[in-house]
């Protein structure tokens, strides 16, 4: 039996006097290795802020992050993607003044990313392998043909898919996805959905945000419901489905069947 | 003129977050290192008359040293308030200098600073010093290259567009921005140098923000992305000035009009290559990506 | 004791002349989206024509200042129009240089025009109250409460009104700005105005109190720099707040360290206030 | 045939008037000299250039004056200026000179070269020194603006009334450029004393005597060179200055007929009076032609070589047209300048005398002279 | 009434993105469109709402040329847009979206108390600033923030990306209400496409700046049928 491989334990966020994820008591739920989580949960329910914070963007108000056995409190966010974990974001972020290789290049860890090697060169043997990597990821994401193209030539839909390509790069052991198909076609949906069910099927531990139920609840097989920054619901998504609580905030009714 | 000239180029081919603190760091160290000790009149307390290369050393060590003071704190900025934090720096350093003696001499300076000897090697002092100024510059716009043209020059560029996706992806920031920070103000010490070499003279009034804008402007008149660029602006800059003060006038009168006037030009100038661009163009053109 | 009140005091005074200075900069620059860098020559365009009109012409006070005001707004409308607008999509560092050439023009035409020499209007000399020992002049008290009502003014400017709120959504977001009916031009052309306005009612204060030469305008703009980084750039309010910090600490500096460090004392302090928040008073952060 | 002379003035900036009157000054000399038939090495032609004050505008304006014109000599920078040009001249062999560069710097580094008809800081401190210490002032405050040209001296005064254990109550040493001086003034005014010696620009002269007045300074004034001019009385008030303000710069002794003479070409030729230093400046160019004239090598290094002589031993002359004829006559002059006998000592500078002027009815009237044996 | 495109061409700079575009957003109707990614859906509500200059072609609303007036007389002419993204005023707070946008027209105070009463989120945050917002409350405000002007024709780019399905429900009712009291709207769609397909007359579906295909909205609710049409243009 796999371990958990994320814990969050009683997390709380308060932006004023606004409590964004935790509510009173905090937020506590913990994530196997190798599963597919699939959190949703009302707008303004704190998913994006969850992220954050175990992504260590924002700094929680109390209660604490732990990855694969380390306590994530006061450990930079860079130092966190460090240790295996890979995040996109809501609004994509792209580097503008790079083109789309470079910033799916920007995602792997170089050698020639100290000093010593770039004035020694040595860090060129290794590049040739890393560009072969990137443009396998970008066709994974059917960016195949815009790998020379400046990324503010590239359309919302794109730029998502970009992001995760520069995620796939870097072999994350847990990553965690903000409303990956928001804007992203159908058609590019399914190679999404395939992509994501092979990496799980790699053995990654993959956290979703979604409002898409159709794609989400087709390849999660687990679903954490916030509501109000606090935890509604959990479960496989045929028991998310017909939670009452979960229709009532979140579905609407025409999902309750 | 053609010193001049060549200096100027050397300065500008200082991209990133050249000020004048690192300039005059150096100039100032420089001129420290080669001084004779104090006597007389001298207000300053440390002399210790070595020879121009260990100077030339202690420059580049010295503005690297004020690099590391300054740059550590201003870690946390970005953009726009980490260029003005280090002008600020640059400003409070001046003011040091100004009022300090026991330092540079407050106001005054220190004057006749020292400078190789170039016949040595077979060469007038100005192209000797001409020279210098290109080399130093070739080194640098090639160091530049190499770093830019790295991954980690990739690394500096998605720092500097979106810091909180380059952490997503384990981009140590902080490092990043620190070095990046450091390494270029080691060849603004060492053009600071040459600077005190050439005037003989180190002194706050030569070290004023308007060096600073000089430089924002040469790198904006040339495009900010290319080194070709900036050392076209650069250039482009410099003759200009020269074009404008090559009139000369033989009556107090028209000097003084002139002097009026040229500042109008200057500015005219400026507002019309910015608008239109010629420049930019150019090095564009030219480039290769 | 008296004497730290007095520094307090004449820290007040000289933050809010630094008040008045930068509001307009920072206007600018929150609007505008660059560093408007001829911002402190409007003071001098200002502050000459109210000599001019003054001395030369013989105007009473009142109406050369008034008139020195609407005709500085007007100038610096003209240059943004003539100048910034067919620029201004070519990025803010292309904007910053473009005013300092702008800058070296209007210097240059001051210098060419009025001259050189020292001039000061003709105006009679500040009278001195003391309250509580601590003195102040009733040009001070002018400075002061000039400062005050163009904080609060603008506020109420800005937030209360069709054009104020116009003046911040297109400084945030222009092209949002004309599909939710803004007009931009129109916006601008207000910002500009009432910027250089306030550049003008500076420049009147700097006339006012100072002896004028053509660069003392000039050697304002480090410490209009100053307060408008400490604020937050383009932070209207905070400038208020940090005009006076800078203004207090530079002046109360002078009891404890050589006056001859004051202009470090207003760096010193956007230093270190930047290092405790890094995006200035205002705290605001723009992405 | 020319020869060029470079004058190196600020027109622009804070010094500008000092700058427009020892360019004027030069080339009413110029003119003076060109009238006789110039020097052996052809008339004088000049080239100006402003410097605003700035060292590093001045290091290339000079240059290019040495370069691309030929100039034997620079006239005119002003302090920061000439001791950054000191290097140069003195590699480029081009005689420069000042008439009013008074920096304690050059004391050491002047000489070969490097001249100025006026003489250092150092004797603007004792003689304001002396004055204040004679007016029988129990305390004094010392507002100095932050430059060389103006610390140095007063450090010398103030050393001078130390020793006569004249209380000083403060040395502010200031900033200029500020709209306002009210800080500074804080403590000088808290401490009531009986004069204020201010050593700073015009600009800021102005507005310190304004507010030092209005905020309630009772006491009398000693200003220094800066602010001799006419025009501090339109620009402060004549009323806060008249029988209370004093100002002290180094003078041409006007009592000498070689003055006289001046002031009356001055004022045919250029009209009014002249103003600070025109004597000094007229002496330079005079200087500069007669050492061309005697050496005979037109060259920066010609006149450097004769220079001393021209001004020592010799039959006495006091215009360019008079050395020229006894020049011509093979006999050795001594010129005896506008602003006084002329003698480099050996930092190529003139010992120099001093007046303090007093304030009165909106005019400057004289009050004291200090000749230059008042020192010794 | 009606908006007509006819012709359209457009693009950044240079480079040509749309490549002669008909469409009509009759009143009363919702037209939607869609398309895969970098089709130019957004380029097209881009230049029917004066933001990007128009090649060729003309856009005609209520006999108006619309043509190159500049974004601000298009939005006068009743033509509102919510784009894709930076569709908010950021530094602002909820309120004065709402004021900044309504200031230039009539009724607006009725139809900003309307907005705040169907999206009580935004009262709650109305002095919270934009930037602030969580990214479906953000949408909200935007399509209020068009609302508020009182437009004919309305284009929604993408407005339910990111919305909890009870979130878009709402948001299609009431478009759907605005449409009944004869509202123009044309809706870029992406998300949650069977909504917005089953209260729709006709669908355009864009394909490298062409059209591909108009259809009844209808037609493409049998199951499987949008793919097919999708993966049809792809191919
Ligand atoms: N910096 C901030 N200051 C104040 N409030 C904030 C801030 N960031 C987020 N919030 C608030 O916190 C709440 C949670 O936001 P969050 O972005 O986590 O929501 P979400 O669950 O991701 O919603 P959505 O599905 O709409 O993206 C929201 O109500 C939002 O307004
Ligand atoms: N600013 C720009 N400059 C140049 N090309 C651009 C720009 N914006 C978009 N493009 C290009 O125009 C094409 C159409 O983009 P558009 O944004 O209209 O697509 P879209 O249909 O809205 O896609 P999505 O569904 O991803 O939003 C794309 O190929 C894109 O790369
Ligand atoms: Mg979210
Ligand atoms: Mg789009």
């Amino acid at each position: 039996m796999s371990s958990d491989l994320l814990v969050v334990e009683n997390l709380r966020k308060q932006f004023g006097g606004l409590k964004a994820v935790g509510g009173d008591d905090g937020l506590s739920f913990s994530v196997k290795e190798g599963s597919f989580v699939g959190l949703i949960g009302p707008n303004g329910a704190g998913k994006s802020t969850t992220f954050n914070l175990i992504s260590g963007v924002l700094e929680p108000t109390a209660g604490r992050v732990v990855l694969a056995g380390t306590d994530l409190a006061n450990v930079r966010s860079s130092d966190i993607a460090s240790l295996g974990l890979g995040r996109t974001f809501q609004t994509p972020r792209a580097f503008m003044s790079l083109s789309v290789l470079d910033n799916v290049l920007v995602g792997a860890k170089s050698s020639g990313e100290n000093l010593r090697s770039v004035l020694l060169g040595g860090w060129r043997s290794s590049e040739p392998a890393l560009i072969e990597k990137a443009k396998a990821a970008l066709t994974r994401v059917g960016l195949e043909d815009r790998v020379t193209e400046t990324v503010s030539n590239l359309s919302g839909g794109e730029l998502r898919m970009l992001e995760v390509a520069r995620q796939l790069i870097r072999d994350p052991k847990i990553l965690l996805l903000d409303e990956p198909t928001a804007g992203v076609d159908p058609s590019l949906q399914g190679k999404l959905s395939k992509i994501l069910t092979d990496l799980h099927k790699e053995g990654r531990t993959l956290i979703v945000v979604e409002h898409n139920l159709h794609f989400l609840f087709s390849i999660a097989d687990q679903i954490i419901v916030l509501q109000q920054g606090e935890l509604l619901s959990s479960g496989t998504p045929q028991e998310i489905k017909t939670d009452p609580k979960v229709v009532a905030a979140y579905l609407g009714d025409e999902h309750a069947a | 003129m053609t010193v001049c000239l060549n200096l100027q180029y050397a300065r500008g081919g200082m991209i990133n977050f050249g000020t004048v603190a690192y300039f005059a760091a150096g100039a100032y160290a420089y001129a420290i290192f080669t001084q004779e000790p104090p006597k007389g009149l001298d207000q300053y307390l440390f002399g210790f008359d070595a020879p121009w290369w260990i100077g030339f050393i202690a420059a580049g060590v010295a503005s690297l040293l004020f690099a590391i003071i300054t740059g550590w704190p201003t870690l946390r900025l970005r953009g726009e308030y980490l260029a003005l934090t280090t002008f600020a720096f640059a400003e409070v350093l001046h003011s040091f200098l100004l009022n300090e003696r026991r330092i540079g001499n407050g106001s005054v300076g220190l004057s006749n600073v020292d400078r190789p000897d170039f016949s040595a090697i077979g060469l007038s002092e100005n192209y000797g010093f001409m020279l210098s100024a290109v080399l130093l510059l070739i080194l640098t716009s090639l160091l530049c290259r190499r770093i830019l043209a790295s991954p980690y020059g990739r690394a500096v560029d998605a720092v500097r567009d979106d810091e909180v996706a380059a952490e997503a992806v384990g981009k140590d920031v902080h490092r990043l921005r620190f070095e990046i920070f450091v390494i270029s103000a080691v060849p603004i010490g060492f053009a600071g140098a040459l600077y005190a070499m050439i005037t003989t003279l180190v002194s706050p009034d030569l070290f004023t923000a308007e060096v600073t804008f000089f430089v924002w402007i040469a790198l904006v008149l040339g495009g900010e992305h290319t080194i070709k660029g900036v050392i076209l602006g650069t250039l482009a800059l410099v003759t200009f000035e020269e074009v404008v003060r090559s009139l000369h006038f033989e009556t107090v009168r028209a000097a003084e009009i002139a002097a009026s006037v040229e500042y109008m030009m200057t500015g005219l100038i400026f507002v019309m290559i910015l608008r239109w661009q010629p420049f930019t163009r150019f090095a564009k053109k030219g480039a290769t990506p | 004791m008296t004497l730290i009140a007095q520094y307090f005091v004449t820290g007040i005074v000289t933050g809010c002349f630094l008040i008045l200075a930068t509001i307009g900069f920072s206007l600018t620059r929150r609007v505008e989206g660059f560093l408007n860098i001829a911002h402190a020559e409007m003071l001098g365009v200002s502050a000459f024509i109210a000599w001019g009109l003054n001395t030369q012409a013989g105007w009473p006070f009142l109406p050369a200042a008034i008139v020195a005001i609407v005709a500085t707004a007007f100038l610096g409308l003209f240059i943004g129009r003539l100048v910034y607008d067919p620029i201004r999509n070519l990025g803010p560092a292309v904007l910053l240089i473009s005013s300092v050439g702008v800058a070296y023009v209007i210097g240059g035409a001051i210098d060419g025009i009025v001259g050189t020499g020292i001039r000061s209007l003709d105006i009679p000399l500040a009278t001195t109250y003391k309250f509580l020992g601590v003195r102040i002049t009733d040009y001070q008290m002018i400075v002061v409460g000039l400062a005050a009502l163009t904080g609060i003014s603008l506020a109420l400017f800005l937030n209360k009104t069709k054009t104020g709120l116009a003046i911040r959504a297109m400084a945030d977001n222009p092209a949002l700005a004309a599909s939710r009916g803004i007009d931009v031009q129109k916006t601008s052309r207000a910002t500009w105005l009432v910027a250089s306005g306030l550049a003008g009612l500076a420049g009147v204060m700097l006339a006012m109190i100072a002896t004028l030469s053509t660069d003392i305008a000039f050697h304002q703009i480090l410490q209009i720099l100053a307060v408008a980084i400490l604020a937050g750039l383009g932070s209207l309010y905070s400038v208020l707040l940090s005009g006076l910090i800078v203004g207090v600490a530079m002046d109360m500096s002078v009891y404890f360290i050589p006056a001859g460090y004051r202009p470090l004392i207003a760096f010193a302090v956007v230093i270190v206030v930047l290092l405790v928040r890094p995006e200035g008073l205002s705290g605001r952060s723009k992405s | 045939e020319e020869v060029t002379v470079g004058v190196l003035v600020p027109l622009t900036g804070e010094l500008g008037e000092f700058g427009k009157i020892v360019a004027g000054s030069v080339e009413l000399g110029a003119n003076e000299i060109n009238a006789v038939g110039g020097t052996s090495c052809g008339n004088i032609r000049l080239v100006v250039a402003d410097t605003g004050g700035n060292p590093e505008v001045g290091i290339r304006e000079a240059s290019k004056m040495i370069e691309s014109e030929n100039a034997v000599a620079i006239l005119g920078p002003t302090s920061g200026v000439m001791v950054a040009l000191v290097d140069l001249a003195k590699r480029t062999k081009t005689v420069t000179m000042s008439p009013y560069a008074g920096t304690i710097t050059l004391n050491e580094l002047g000489g070969d070269y490097v001249y100025r008809t006026v003489s250092s800081d150092l004797g603007d401190g004792a003689a304001s020194g002396l004055w204040l210490k004679d007016k029988g002032y129990k305390s004094v405050a010392f507002l100095v603006q932050n430059e060389e040209s103006t610390i140095s001296p007063a450090q010398v005064a103030r050393t001078t009334l130390e020793e006569a254990d004249i209380e000083l109550t403060d040395f502010v040493v200031y900033n200029p450029g500020q709209p306002s001086y009210q800080a500074e003034l804080i403590s000088v005014l808290a401490n009531e004393p009986d004069a204020i010696y201010l050593a700073g620009g015009q600009e800021s002269g102005v507005t310190v005597i304004k507010e030092a007045t209005s905020g309630g300074f009772e006491g009398e004034w000693l200003f220094t060179a800066d602010l001799a001019v006419p025009e501090i009385f339109d620009a402060a008030g004549a009323d806060l200055l008249n029988g209370r303000a004093y100002v002290e710069f180094a003078d041409a002794d006007n009592s000498l007929m070689e003055y006289k003479a001046f002031e009356a070409l001055h004022q045919d030729k250029a009209g009014g009076d002249p103003g600070p230093f025109a004597a000094n400046s007229f002496d330079m160019i005079n200087l500069v032609a007669l050492s061309l004239e005697a050496s005979g090598v037109c060259s920066g290094e010609g006149i450097n070589s004769v220079i001393r002589d021209v001004v020592d031993g010799g039959e006495s002359v006091s215009s360019f047209a008079e050395g020229k004829a006894a020049l011509d006559e093979g006999k050795d002059i001594n010129y005896e300048g506008a602003s006084g006998p002329l003698v480099f000592d050996p930092s190529g500078t003139v010992a120099g005398a001093y007046t303090i002027q007093r304030a009165e009815g909106g005019e400057w009237v004289n009050e004291e002279f200090y000749p230059a044996s008042a020192f010794e | 009434m009606q908006l007509e495109v006819r012709g359209l061409k457009s693009g950044y700079g240079k480079v040509q993105i749309l490549h002669g575009i008909n469409l009509k957003v009759p009143s009363g109707e919702i037209t939607t469109v869609l398309g895969p990614n970098g089709a130019g859906k957004s380029t097209l509500m881009k230049t029917i709402a004066g933001h990007l200059p128009m090649m060729e072609g003309e856009v005609v609303h209520n006999g108006q040329h619309l043509n190159g007036i500049g974004p601000l007389h298009v939005c006068i002419a009743g033509v509102g847009l919510v784009p894709q993204d930076a569709n908010v005023f950021s530094d602002l707070s909820v309120r004065d979206n709402l004021n900044a946008s309504a200031a230039a027209f009539e009724g607006a105070i009725e139809r900003i108390a309307e907005v705040l009463k169907r999206f009580p989120i935004l009262q709650e945050r109305s002095n919270q600033l934009a930037s602030t917002l969580s990214g479906g409350e953000r949408q909200t405000l935007a399509i209020a923030t068009a609302l508020v002007a009182g437009p004919d024709i309305l284009l929604l780019d993408e407005p339910t990306a990111g919305l909890a399905p009870i979130f878009v429900d709402r948001i299609v009712g009431w478009v759907e209400e605005l449409a009944q009291d004869g509202t123009g709207i044309a809706w870029v769609v992406e998300q949650n496409p069977e909504k917005i397909l089953a209260i729709s007359e006709d669908a355009y579906v864009l394909d490298a700046g062409r059209v591909a295909d108009v259809l009844k909205s209808k037609t493409l609710l049998e199951p499987g049928r949008l793919e097919e049409v999708l993966l049809q243009v792809h191919a």
